[in-house]
């Protein structure tokens, strides 16, 4: 499936990537004037790993997500009103105001939750994806992290159980060659991450993390494996973050040539550039452009719209509600909530 | 999902003398079995009425398990259901995490308690928080077994009693059981529970035998049981020191001292009523506990007593029997001294009875 | 290694009134820090005077630490010993442990002390144990620093106060400072220690200056220290909790309440004398902790009180101001209510006074 | 430096093999009689891992080792009777009788210890390398582990540390086929072991775990490379295991024609029959003999002679005394016991 050259899935791609790039922004501003408090990590300059990576997904597939999660739940079809009240601490957010940036999850669309530990998520896809080999099913987990997130514990072992039991899982490494300030050059001894994939018997492949079309093609490849019985696979996208850490990042361990690069990268423009056939990016652009400037100016209204009526809707919500604080320590007995429904 | 209607309260109690555990009311004859036993009949029942129920850990499959729990299961229910997995703590835990988010229910057996260390992450933060940081959005449902306690020359890396751990984390419901029966009946409560359950069992427990019944009848979560009432003073004990405190009690009322004993069972929501209860009755309170002493659940115990209307009822100050400060060590006679035996709970209360 | 010899005891305490902290004796106009700069000044110090001591974290080099703490020590000490490591705590805590069994003196900073979760084994089943396990042979001299606490509208992963886990483990020493000098002086003394000590900082204690003294004096471990002295009621309260109880215990006085406030300071070896003391001569116990009711050391405290001689004295119930047992919520409206604030301190400790 | 044709090096190798082999089977004896409590993991039919590694290794090194762990103690250089004294409960084995089996150390050897954590060691070995490297030492660590070590989150954290410090440490797997019951081919997904380490940037090599000069060789490269600064190596060596796991093992999961091949296949029987020169086994055997049949009884009763040494020594000794159960909970103020001496 390409995504350039089809207007449908191109205009898909482009809306996803823009709408995530104008959330964050909203978001890095409602922060700086102190309507939201907390931490944030932003996804800006990342947007076409989540985008590439989700729309190599069907429905009923699930993912699991990280602290730099904003991103990977939009591409994944999540309500933007309801992040961005949850951002803002209401109780109409999809926690209720409980979880904040950090926790967000989508349930409903199979998003089994941003998590405020660094690789938290690897050994609950790896479960995840044991439950669907249980019961037979055809679906397949999507496991985000980031490169810091490859030195944990939890990832090794994640990793390996879903390599010994072929378990349908793809594990996709956003790798923005920093975990907080400490680069993959430091924390690794070796050139790509994906030589680590070697280790436990899984195919493991690096892709220009920048070019939603290259995410996808290798994560469509690696979710077809794994949907027919194939076990996991690692992709690890090269991709960088504009923005520091989080808030309190003075960005003293890189320089500004290193980020201005990177942002003459940025993943958006190159693939308006390719879609609109004025891109000498490589890509095979056909002669005709798959979207005219004016559909690509669609897109970029779309978004920024969407984001708008989301914080309209959110800022009017009601905050979230102290009085039933304890709510949600515990689930009442009785049935329990699947994350998803039975293969 | 099969019913949840059987329940039976092990928390009444007759008016004096030995309480006879949790048994089912008035079978005759009631069948034994051991501990173990008990909580491999609770794991079948519950895999044969639930295809969502499983059982992973380490060695469980053909080994049988460390212990031996898990026992035949495999050859009953296949590899796929009880599942061997390499060593791997954390990993395994957080994919009971993922199992139960997703629609299973997990039990994993850890094979030592002490190496839930390695899993805190995804019991503490992962599984204890998930539905209430989502807001009640996503349950996570899944059972955690591993054994504790000393008494077995395994030495500090295996042979802690980590109970206090998992009942400081709001999310966790946190079991110990202490008889075959409850070993069966709070395990089927357990597995039914939306939540993450931590279930501590106990090796020394696991080959004595008690009548089970053999329907799968739930002990519900969060009931203290009574297992002999008496007005001199209550002794609260939990996992093995139950039956050390029931034979000291016996040699106690031989020294005409009438002792209550209590047994929590739940940690994790706790049933302080009944214990609150008791102690005002009897206004003596001996809290015993085999993990150190220094911040152990007896101290929480300890607080809600003086926390209570049991408070103005006090003859005496509520007193801790526990484990020594010290790492478990190997040598017999050492490990012995290091935990509380039946010898020192009757000495202490007595001391408590006569002194107060 | 620097000399020990420079002590504070900061337990000495006037007859009523606030107590200045644990700062020199009689310094004219003595210099402020803030506590984080307090923190990073015993390191400076410690390093310069002991080349075996270290600091490896994440983000501890050039970015100065995710509080800022380490600040420019990477300039004055360079990357080999103010080193960076990757998002490895299991890992960087063995390895302390391996250093200091080795002959170095680490310090290790963890990000935020949730993530002690990752690292459990390593501290408790390693650090705590190897010196007892070993028959004395050998140490693991190692501090392992780490901000805990709410305020931070962090949620629930990153909020934690888990100091009850720490104290619950013989062979750990634990220490809470809670003002600048105490953030200096207690490190210092925790680099001099051969055993593993847990430093729990707080995120909202970072910021606030306090005096401090230039010299690397140390404050001893296992001192409790009189923050206040009042003649009603005693507060005992740790962490971010001190300085709640002494606004509350001013606005009290205005009440023609006095309140004595005590701060433990370490947890572990705890100086409970100084707590019996003050309770056995005010009659009223009230203990403030920012973590969860259940199983907090609180109740450790109060078993302790109960246990001793105050128990006769006690005019109240022993009573605690806790964290709700939930986890901490990302909202600040609900943040907020799930810890205690100085209005709830004011009422209970008022209510105490009044209805006993 | 070879050890079969050098008559000192062999005698050395031999008798190091036989006292292992004669300890563990002296332990065997007392615990099934009763006279030993707790658990022990025997390392019968492993003898040519520690002995061909600790071989290697010079005064002043270090290593770490396991639950298995009376070989890589023996090979260290400990004292037999401290040893079993430790075993036996006594207040003059190596921890007073506070540790047993699984928590021997030798400080003075440079053994850091034992360890009842799977994986425990290995990030401990990192740091012990890092205290090396601080001080411009010229020290070098060898880490023991087990096959099923390798799948836990410590020793991929550990063994990354070292890899990107270039820290002076070996990491020696002892790969006997199985963790307590899991086979490796159910627990990893790769056919050697070695296959992790490049995942790490570093050298990994599989060798022959029953035949001393193979195991020598591969750790004293790895050795001479880390004192040199060339930073650490995996050694996978395989081996097998004649007993069971513990006392409680059925064998359920092996066969009894498995454990038939490998018996036939005896470490100490091999080496004895190069070093007489009957053995065709196929190592660079020269012409005469290395050593004689005598030569050959002689480390045999050495070997047996000093076990029974130990055995009398340890069983007069007192017990461990209950009086100071408390001690050693913390050590008092004052120098710490380094565990080595300064670089
Ligand atoms: C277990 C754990 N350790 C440390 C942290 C603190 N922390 C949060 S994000 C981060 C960096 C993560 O780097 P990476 O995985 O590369 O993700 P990125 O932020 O680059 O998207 C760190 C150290 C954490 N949240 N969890
Ligand atoms: C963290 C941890 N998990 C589980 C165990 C229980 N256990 C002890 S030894 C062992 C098997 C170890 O296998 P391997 O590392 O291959 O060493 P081997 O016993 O084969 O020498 C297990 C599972 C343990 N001691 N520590
Ligand atoms: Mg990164
Ligand atoms: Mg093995």
């Amino acid at each position: 499936m390409t995504l350039t050259t089809e207007a449908g899935r191109a205009k898909h791609a482009l809306t996803t990537m823009w709408t995530i790039r104008r959330f964050e922004e909203a978001v890095d501003d409602m922060f700086a004037r102190g309507l939201m408090h907390g931490t944030m990590h932003l996804s800006i300059g990342q947007e076409a790993v989540p985008t590439g990576a989700c729309m190599a997904l069907s429905e009923g597939d699930y993912i699991t997500s990280t602290h730099r999660g904003h991103g990977h739940c939009i591409a994944k079809g999540a309500k933007l009103d309801a992040m961005m009240a949850e951002l803002l601490a209401k109780e109409t957010g999809y926690c209720r105001g409980r979880g904040g940036s950090m926790h967000i999850a989508d349930v409903a669309t199979g998003n089994l939750g941003a998590n405020g530990i660094v690789a938290g998520g690897v050994p609950i896809a790896a479960g995840a994806g044991l439950a669907v080999r249980m019961r037979g099913g055809s679906q397949v987990v999507v496991s985000f992290f980031g490169d810091g997130a490859v030195n944990e514990g939890a990832w090794h072992e994640g990793v390996n159980l879903a390599a010994i039991w072929d378990l349908p899982v793809v594990f996709v490494c956003e790798n923005n060659r920093y975990g907080m300030s400490m680069s993959v050059d430091r924390a690794f001894n070796v050139d790509t991450l994906a030589e680590r994939a070697r280790g436990y018997g899984i195919p493991g492949v690096t892709v220009d993390g920048n070019d939603p079309q290259a995410v996808h093609d290798v994560v469509a490849e690696a979710v077809q494996r794994a949907r027919s019985g194939g076990g996991p696979s690692f992709v690890e996208a090269l991709t960088y973050r504009w923005k520091g850490h989080s808030k309190s990042d003075k960005n003293l361990y890189r320089t500004r040539e290193e980020i201005e690069s990177w942002r003459e990268r940025d993943p958006i423009a190159a693939f308006e550039a390719v879609v609109t056939g004025g891109g000498a990016a490589g890509s095979a652009s056909s002669e005709v452009p798959t979207l005219s400037e004016s559909d690509v100016e669609e897109c970029r209204t779309l978004a920024r719209d969407r984001v708008r009526e989301a914080i309209r809707t959110a800022t009017a919500a009601p905050d979230a509600d102290a009085a039933t604080l304890t709510d949600a320590v515990y689930a009442p007995a009785g049935e329990s909530i699947a994350g998803g429904t039975r293969g | 999902m099969t019913t949840t209607s059987e329940t039976v309260n092990g928390a009444a109690a007759p008016e004096s003398g030995p309480v006879t555990g949790s048994a089912t009311p008035a079978a005759a004859e009631p069948r034994t079995l051991t501990y173990s036993e008990a909580v491999r009949e609770a794991m079948a029942q519950a895999m044969a009425a639930d295809e969502r129920v499983f059982l992973f850990g380490e060695d469980v499959g053909t080994y049988g398990g460390a212990f031996g729990v898990s026992g035949d299961l495999v050859h009953r229910f296949g590899t796929e259901r009880v599942r061997d997995t390499p060593i791997s703590e954390l990993g395994i835990v957080g994919a009971a995490v993922g199992a139960g988010l997703a629609g299973m229910r997990p039990i994993v057996e850890i094979q030592f308690s002490d190496f839930t260390a390695q899993a805190m992450d995804q019991i503490a933060n992962q599984a204890a928080k998930i539905h209430f940081m989502l807001g009640g959005a996503a349950t996570v449902p899944m059972v955690l077994r591993a054994p504790g306690g000393s008494g077995t020359g395994a030495a500090a890396q295996h042979s802690q009693s980590l109970e206090a751990w998992f009942a400081h984390v709001p999310g966790l419901k946190v079991v110990m059981p202490s008889t075959a029966a409850d070993a069966k009946g709070l395990l089927l409560s357990a597995i039914d529970d939306p939540n993450p359950v931590i279930v501590l069992e106990h090796k020394l427990l696991y080959k004595q035998s008690g009548p089970v019944p053999e329907e799968p009848v739930r002990v519900p979560l969060g009931e203290t049981a009574v297992r002999r009432t008496g007005g001199d003073v209550t002794i609260v004990a939990t996992g093995v020191m139950v039956s050390r405190a029931l034979e000291a009690a016996e040699r106690l009322a031989a020294d005409g001292v009438s002792a209550s004993v209590l047994d929590p069972r739940t940690l994790r929501p706790l049933d302080d009523q009944t214990i609150v209860d008791s102690v005002a009755a009897t206004g003596r309170a001996l809290l015993v506990q085999e993990a150190p002493k220094t911040g152990g659940f007896m101290s929480e115990i300890a607080a809600r007593i003086v926390e209570s209307p049991a408070f103005g009822r006090l003859q005496a100050p509520v007193s801790r029997l526990c484990g020594l400060d010290v790492p478990i060590p190997y040598a017999p006679q050492l490990e012995q001294a290091a935990v509380p035996q039946v010898d020192d709970i009757v000495a202490k209360a007595g001391e408590l009875v006569r002194r107060w």
